[in-house]
């Protein structure tokens, strides 16, 4: 009656099928970055192969650049898709924050009060968005296609067609959008101090945790004695302000602006985000994935029109690499859980 | 919360939206000239023609826990096709099946990848966004195709004979009362509300939860690729961009006629009446020389409101105070 | 007693619309003693619970600390007054990792106030030793049988060493020596001065752990009393307010030919090489400690999940593997052993749940006959005395126990020919099991084969006319009813027979 | 067997409405009170809100009204509720910046059985459709232009990019063409077209674009962008990169756009007409139109305020003027 397996039958004191099991479990999580960083230098070491400019000090600049503000978005959707919920609004939120800083430094303000103002809005668009969620409950997406709507005609309002041009904004916020430190330009830094300072405080602070409790289970949140309301509002906060700081980095980076900046971008981030490997149901995933799904997505757009692929294919390139990059990540996920099966038992 | 008062909400809900939609229709047509006119009517409708189509595809994915974002690209590259092809010489009564085909195709490309890869379809159909407009450009590049015939121009954009209704809506209408059969009546329709409510218990139900899914996403594609046709004939113009950016009006209209994004619930009356008011309330603010600003902030408005309303109503209604917050 | 209790109710009433759940309640709890909770299903008793944790509000009457009224604002605020609960339904955090589940809010800290994750597993592994669970403390909760999850929560609860420990039927899911390990760990907090509440409906296990019970019947307070003086029949008595018919009334059914048979099974990883049949009139036990795969082979049968190697053939007809509505059509019905996952669509009504597998059935041209669909539902709900207001009312407010009805009524009504239920009366009460056990047996008699996963052994010996008994994934034994005793089938069951 | 292009092709066009229009009467005075709608391509694109104003502020001269409505987006669906929008209102004349030259043809030659008079501008509806097109410059004279200006900065030498905005813009393809025939010519044999890039009038792509082309293209001497938007993003880009002085930009922009670029060299020259004029001149032909001065012959000849009189060129256009090179000579006089 008894075969191999009752031999290998584990003591109840420590589990082998559950150690393996773990090392298993954190490959794939270490494996979701891990598998971008690998697409990411496979995707530049092909592109610098053929085109050796791609590499040099102003392709990798470009490219920095370029990912900043999107990474800076992604990080705050991701803290907000964590949680189970959606920030359709971001978009909208640059193109108003953009305009509106411009249009009060053109006027003469200074520059610190000038972005404290761009990022104060980007709060407050945020805290709308939060209070709706959190404290009227009501279903993110709907409310935040709303906020979509109603941001981007308040910013069209107050834009009309008027054009704010580099002349008329501060040097010193120019070159905070050009300038670099020891080579490396001033926003990609920004946007890594707040990934780290994001990405460590939701993984070593009990209250960080908690957004990853609540997304995972939010009744099981709330009789656990988890401020839902709180958190998820918390949530909707920081991707407003850092909407807004990225309003802001738009102006210094671009220094022109009409009333339309950073239009139809929502889409874009959540790709971004999701190609990092946050699950869009909540729970998973982390904002160092998220910055690197944003750096994938721009180096890809940016390498797709150095190797000189043809304008009218690099959409669809873009699309197809974004279904495959997901997909593989599904693949190794269910071939990793297929061994953990395995294992549980004949460990 | 319990069914009950859910399922209360949802009914206050399409009827609210539906309520809104009359007060629109009355206030529009005692203020301002023009809008009650069949001429100005017929138009909107048909203004409203694609969006309405594929919201009624829409509906039914979205009950289902599913969503398609892909819709507006799947309309741009059967846009697309339908150009080449008729530059290409080819008889327009074989593009358009063909064209239909193509959407069924790609709405099968969405369903392989959700059913049998199990990946959300927010991240699939976001993907598959980008690719299938990028394949429209890649079909008709920067050329914009005209001069489509006479004959089929006019099922686009004529009203049927005797009736404010263009051809395009008679079919929507057609389509909405079969849908609205499918979706309250049958057995396919209960199996989609379990779906979306608890996917896992329909399956162990017996229901073909993949096969039935993967019908869900081509019948969208379907529905997008024929909308496609339409539009193109509608504008007698094919070109790659073609309704670029509609599937967030399809969602706002689902949304607004109160099916729930987490699956199983909402009804194709509700929906029908949203896609009427965000239609209407357009073409009413148009005629009122409100300003496209203006436009954008009322829709949001009135999505938030439709949502928020039955909340606050159900928070203050003692009879439904369940758990506490 | 001179001490203040350390956690009551005085005069709770709750209701929920229309349903009164709690009517004029008291219960005193005691430092130093573990207090049963005795009633059916939809008496009140999880939402008694509830009351103390502060997850709801009571619409009249107080809640007491040492005394003193208190206003929980929520769970929190319960957990600060030190009221650790095991709530009937497992409450996880699916994806994060075994030990946070345990310690989400309250995660050991290092410098700068940063959880230590080496401090924390620790713990949980201490935990689980006292608890005897072989348990990985960083594995991801999702994918816990639901035993596992059972073990994690009570690995929670006491976690917390609070002065209050609510119980809401833990054991539900459990099989013998977890529930004496849960014991013991019980007796060693009330000797320390903890007060416990414990709610079963395994009366025995009532009169073993409590040194007092109260009783609830329809939402309303029957009796606070010493269980010492105190019989099984007393307190069905108080229960149920009847006198209830005697368990597990198996009568003897002519066995005809084999139904199901199960040839040399095999998932990768869950189970090996099992075979069994079960015939026409037969009751057909599966047990084995949690964990044994029993489910897994259920769920293989049905088509759940694929199985890699065997067979599985109903009435003569071989199943595809991985298709439940094949194995549905070939006559098979399986009444899962998760109820809120697997067994019901908790937004919709009670008529939805059980019409939903019966679609075909229900069809009137190409559309569903409503009428149909309610003289379904109401068929099986008097059937099964469930305790409903409105047929088109949600399964989500119903009892745990009436929701279990439900699952039960939405199979039956497939009339199948061969039924797998596994823990088909977990969390039921004495009056219904016994309603459950006679309508099983009376499906037997009618010549449908039965198979049963039970963990409570005094069902499975007293239901089964064969006990299949497995052991790491393998079956260990196969045991006809006369040889059958607790013995024979935890020996088996724990590997240790021949 | 079916219907096929050619066998459409070959039935004859439907004559446009306004044929049966009786004829011109020159010397009509312009009727007071005339309703004119402006449509640009997009509301927020600065420079047609420039044009549309201007065009607002010449229908006071001739005391009308005139008003701005548009889309948000520049698609030739949103173009078309607006079309009828206005149709129900009753306007005396439409003014419309085509985003597709077919797509709003429908629309419009309901809007003209209804006695609105279509007036084209800054980028043309397809000619069976309108009464007039007001063109900035002759299509042929900027796209020739725009190469020969580009052509003796770089000495005729080396490859050259061409940045347009989106891919179906009727004016910039029908420009480009012309500036490939121009390059076909044998003085710009040395001059190499390598590549047609769309920053779709968007400042943030036509940015990331010119960085691309740069990338990709290391030899490249020269870019033309005859778009707004795109010679602004290109300059600023170029401005701030390793490629300031090593590429020579030249396009189509405004002044106010332009002047810090001018003054940093990173732009040496570029054209435009005044596009204050374009809108003046739009407005006026509308009225003359609806006062029955001219019909949209060719030849009717109509006097546009302080612009003078001017003559309808073949197939209903009027010309606005050759366009005008701004330097750093120059640039300071202008202000828009
Ligand atoms: N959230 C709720 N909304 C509406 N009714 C509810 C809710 N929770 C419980 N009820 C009702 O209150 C009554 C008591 O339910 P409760 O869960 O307390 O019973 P119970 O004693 O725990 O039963 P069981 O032993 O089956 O768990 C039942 O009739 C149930 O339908
Ligand atoms: N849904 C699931 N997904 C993944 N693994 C599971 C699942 N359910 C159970 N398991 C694992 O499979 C093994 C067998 O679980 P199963 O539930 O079949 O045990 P059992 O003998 O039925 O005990 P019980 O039913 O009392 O929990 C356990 O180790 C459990 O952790
Ligand atoms: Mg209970
Ligand atoms: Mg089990």
């Amino acid at each position: 009656m008894t075969g191999p397996a009752t031999t290998v039958a584990a003591p109840p004191e420590e589990s082998p099928g559950g150690r393996s099991a773990r090392s298993l479990v954190d490959l794939v999580f270490r494996a979701r970055e891990l598998s971008l960083v690998i697409a990411l230098a496979l995707l530049i070491a092909v592109t610098g192969a053929v085109n050796p400019n791609f590499l040099s000090g102003q392709g990798i600049e470009d490219i920095l650049l370029n990912t900043a503000i999107l990474a800076l978005l992604a990080v705050g959707q991701s803290v907000v898709v964590i949680t189970r919920n959606l920030d359709l609004s971001v978009g909208s939120v640059v193109g108003l924050v953009a305009f509106v800083t411009a249009d009060v430094l053109a006027s003469g303000w200074g520059l610190v009060p000038g972005v404290v103002f761009g990022v104060a809005i980007g709060a407050a668009c945020g805290l709308l968005n939060g209070l709706l969620v959190s404290f009227c409950r009501v279903p993110a997406l709907v409310v935040t296609l709303g906020t979509l709507y109603v941001i981007q005609g308040v910013d069209h309002y107050i834009a009309h067609g008027r054009q704010i041009n580099a002349v008329d904004l501060p040097p010193a916020l120019l070159s905070l959008g050009n300038g670099s430190v020891l080579g490396v330009p001033y926003l990609p830094l920004i946007t890594l101090v707040f990934m780290l300072l994001i990405g460590y405080y939701l993984r070593s602070y009990p209250s960080g945790r908690e957004f990853y409790a609540i997304g995972s289970s939010p009744e099981a949140a709330r009789l656990a004695g988890v401020p839902v309301r709180r958190r998820v509002l918390t949530a909707y906060l920081v991707s407003g302000c850092l909407a807004g700081l990225a309003g802001v980095l738009w102006l210094a980076r671009f220094g022109t602006v009409i009333g339309d900046s950073a239009n139809g971008w929502e889409l874009i981030v959540i790709s971004a985000v999701v190609v990092g490997g946050v699950a869009i149901t909540g729970g998973v995933g982390s904002v160092y994935g998220a910055a690197l799904g944003a750096l994938l997505l721009t180096t890809i757009g940016s390498a797709l029109v150095v190797l000189r692929v043809n304008p009218f294919w690099q959409q669809a390139i873009t699309g197809a690499l974004l279904l495959l990059a997901i997909s593989v990540d599904r693949v190794l996920a269910m071939r990793v859980a297929r061994l953990l099966r395995n294992r549980s038992r004949h460990g | 919360m319990g069914g009950l008062s859910l399922m209360g909400r949802a009914l206050r809900w399409d009827v609210l939206v539906a309520s809104l939609l009359v007060a629109v229709f009355v206030a529009g047509s005692s203020t301002t000239p023009g809008f009650a006119t069949t001429g100005n009517l017929s138009f909107a409708l048909s203004d409203l023609g694609e969006i309405a189509l594929i919201a009624l595809a829409m509906t039914m994915l979205v009950v289902a826990a599913e969503v398609d974002l892909s819709v507006a690209s799947v309309l741009g590259l059967s846009s697309a096709l339908v150009g080449a092809m008729w530059e290409g010489g080819m008889a327009i009564e074989t593009i358009i099946p063909l064209v239909v085909l193509v959407g069924a195709v790609c709405g099968l490309v969405n369903g392989l990848l959700v059913t049998r890869l199990g990946l959300p379809s927010l991240a699939v159909t976001i993907g598959t966004l980008a690719l299938y407009r990028g394949l429209a450009y890649v079909v008709l590049g920067d050329k914009a195709i005209a001069q489509f015939p006479p004959g089929y121009v006019a099922l686009a954009v004529d009203d049927v004979p005797g009736t404010p209704i263009p051809y395009p809506i008679a079919l929507f209408i057609l389509l909405a009362v079969i849908v609205g059969v499918v979706l309250h009546a049958t057995g396919f329709g209960r199996s989609l509300y379990a779906i979306g409510a608890q996917e896992q218990v329909a399956f162990f139900a017996g229901v073909r939860v993949k096969r039935i899914k993967l019908l869900l996403f081509v019948v969208s594609g379907t529905v997008a690729a024929f909308a496609g046709v339409i539009f193109t004939l509608r504008y007698g113009s094919a070109r790659a961009d073609n309704g670029l950016g509609i599937e967030l009006a399809v969602i706002a209209a689902v949304l607004l006629g109160g099916v729930d994004f987490d699956g199983g619930k909402g009804t194709l009356g509700g929906v029908i009446a949203g896609v009427l008011l965000i239609g209407l309330l357009r073409n009413l603010l148009m005629l009122g020389d409100v300003s496209t600003e203006i436009q954008s902030i009322v829709t949001g408005l009135l999505l938030i409101v439709s949502v928020l309303t039955p909340r606050l109503v159900s928070l203050i209604r003692p009879a439904l105070k369940g758990t506490p917050p | 007693m001179a001490a203040p209790p350390t956690l009551a109710l005085a005069n709770v009433s709750k209701s929920f619309g229309a349903v009164r759940a709690l009517r004029d309640v008291s219960i005193e709890l005691f430092a130093g003693e573990t207090h049963g909770l005795a009633g059916e299903n939809g008496a009140g008793k999880s939402t008694l619970v509830k009351t103390l944790a502060g997850v709801h509000r009571p619409d009249s009457g107080q809640v007491l600390l040492g005394g003193e009224p208190v206003g929980f604002a929520g769970p929190a605020d319960a957990q600060q007054a030190g009221v650790a609960v095991i709530y009937q339904e497992p409450t996880l955090f699916p994806d994060l990792s075994v030990a946070e589940n345990i310690f989400m809010g309250r995660q050991p800290r290092r410098g700068l106030g940063r959880i230590d994750r080496r401090a924390m597993h620790a713990r949980t592994r201490e935990l689980f030793g006292r608890l005897g669970v072989a348990l990985d403390p960083e594995q991801p909760s999702r994918g816990l049988s639901i035993a596992d999850q059972q073990l994690v929560e009570i690995a929670k609860a006491i976690s917390r060493d609070a002065r209050v420990l609510i119980m809401d039927e833990p054991t539900a899911a459990l099989s013998g020596h977890e529930v004496t390990r849960l014991f013991s760990v019980a007796e060693a907090l009330r000797e320390q001065g903890c007060a416990l509440l414990f709610i079963s409906h395994r009366l025995d296990e009532i009169f073993t752990l409590c040194q007092r019970v109260t009783t609830l019947r329809d939402g309303a307070w029957i009796a606070s009393e010493p269980v010492e003086g105190l019989t099984h029949d007393d307190l069905i008595r108080r229960m149920v307010g009847r006198e209830v018919a005697t368990l597990f009334p198996k009568e003897e059914a002519a066995v005809g030919e084999v139904a199901l048979k199960v040839e040399r099974l095999t998932r990768e990883g869950v189970f090996t090489d099992v075979s069994f049949e079960v015939r026409r009139g037969e009751i057909v036990a599966l047990a084995g400690l949690v964990g044994a795969g029993r489910s897994e082979v259920a769920r293989a049968v049905f088509g759940i999940d694929r199985w890699d190697a065997g067979s599985v053939t109903v009435d003569g007809v071989t199943l595809p593997a991985g298709s439940p509505t094949a194995a549905m059509n070939a006559g098979l019905a399986l009444v899962p052993e998760d109820r809120r996952q697997q067994g019901l669509v908790m937004d919709l009504s009670i008529e939805r749940n059980i019409g939903l597998t019966g679609l075909r059935e229900l069809r009137r041209g190409p559309t569903i006959s409503r009428r149909a669909e309610r003289d379904r539902a109401r068929d099986w709900a008097l059937r099964l005395q469930l305790k409903f207001a409105r047929l088109a009312d949600g399964v989500g407010v119903l009892s745990g126990g009436n929701q279990q009805k439900v699952v039960l009524a939405k199979w039956l009504a497939t009339e199948p020919s061969v039924l797998i239920v596994d823990e088909p009366t977990r969390g039921i009460d004495v009056g219904t099991k016994a309603e459950v056990h006679r309508l099983l047996s009376e499906l037997a008699g009618q010549g449908i084969a039965v198979l049963m996963i039970s963990s409570e052994l005094p069902e499975v010996l007293g239901m089964a006319d064969r006990v299949l008994v497995m052991h790491e994934g393998r079956l260990a034994a196969e045991i006809p009813r006369a040889e059958a005793t607790e013995e024979s089938v935890m020996s088996a069951a724990t590997g240790r027979a021949a | 067997g079916g219907t096929t292009r050619s066998s459409v092709t070959a039935a004859p066009q439907e004559a446009p409405a306004s044929s049966a229009a009786p004829s011109a009467n020159p010397d009509a005075p312009l009727k007071e009170g005339i309703k004119l709608a402006f449509l640009p391509k997009q509301i927020n694109n600065p420079y047609e809100v420039i044009v549309d104003e201007a065009g607002i502020e010449a229908a006071k001269e001739f005391k009308g009204e005139a008003k701005e409505v548009g889309p948000s987006d520049a698609s030739a669906s949103s173009q078309i509720s607006y079309i009828n929008t206005l149709t129900q209102q009753g306007h005396d004349a439409i003014l419309i910046a085509a985003n597709d030259a077919n797509a709003v043809c429908g629309p419009l030659q309901q809007a003209r059985a209804k006695g609105i008079k279509i007036v084209s501008y800054d980028s043309d509806a397809a000619p069976q459709c309108r009464d007039l097109f007001i063109n900035q410059a002759s299509s042929e004279e900027v796209g020739r232009s725009q190469v020969q200006l580009l052509a003796e900065m770089i000495d005729h030498k080396g490859e050259i990019a061409i940045l347009s905005a989106t891919a179906n813009a009727t004016n910039q393809n029908t420009w480009i063409e012309f500036m490939k025939e121009e390059l076909a010519k044998p003085e710009y044999k040395d001059m190499k077209l390598v590549k047609v890039a769309y920053g779709d009038d968007d400042d943030q792509k036509s940015f990331t674009e010119t960085q691309g082309l740069l990338q990709a293209y290391p030899d490249l001497k020269g870019i033309i962008s005859p778009t707004t938007v795109g010679v602004s993003a290109a300059a600023r880009y170029i401005s701030g990169s390793k490629y300031k002085g090593k590429v020579v930009l030249t396009g189509l922009g405004t002044p106010n756009q332009m002047r810090q670029f001018v003054k940093d060299e990173t732009v040496e020259k570029f054209a435009l007409w005044n596009p204050k004029d374009l809108g003046y001149l739009a407005s006026y032909a509308a009225a003359a139109l609806v006062s029955g001065q001219i019909t949209g012959a060719e030849g009717e000849t109509f006097k546009a305020g302080k612009l003078g009189e001017r003559t309808i060129g073949k197939n209903g256009e009027v010309i606005l003027g050759p366009p005008f090179t701004f330097d750093a000579s120059n640039i300071d006089q202008f202000d828009f």
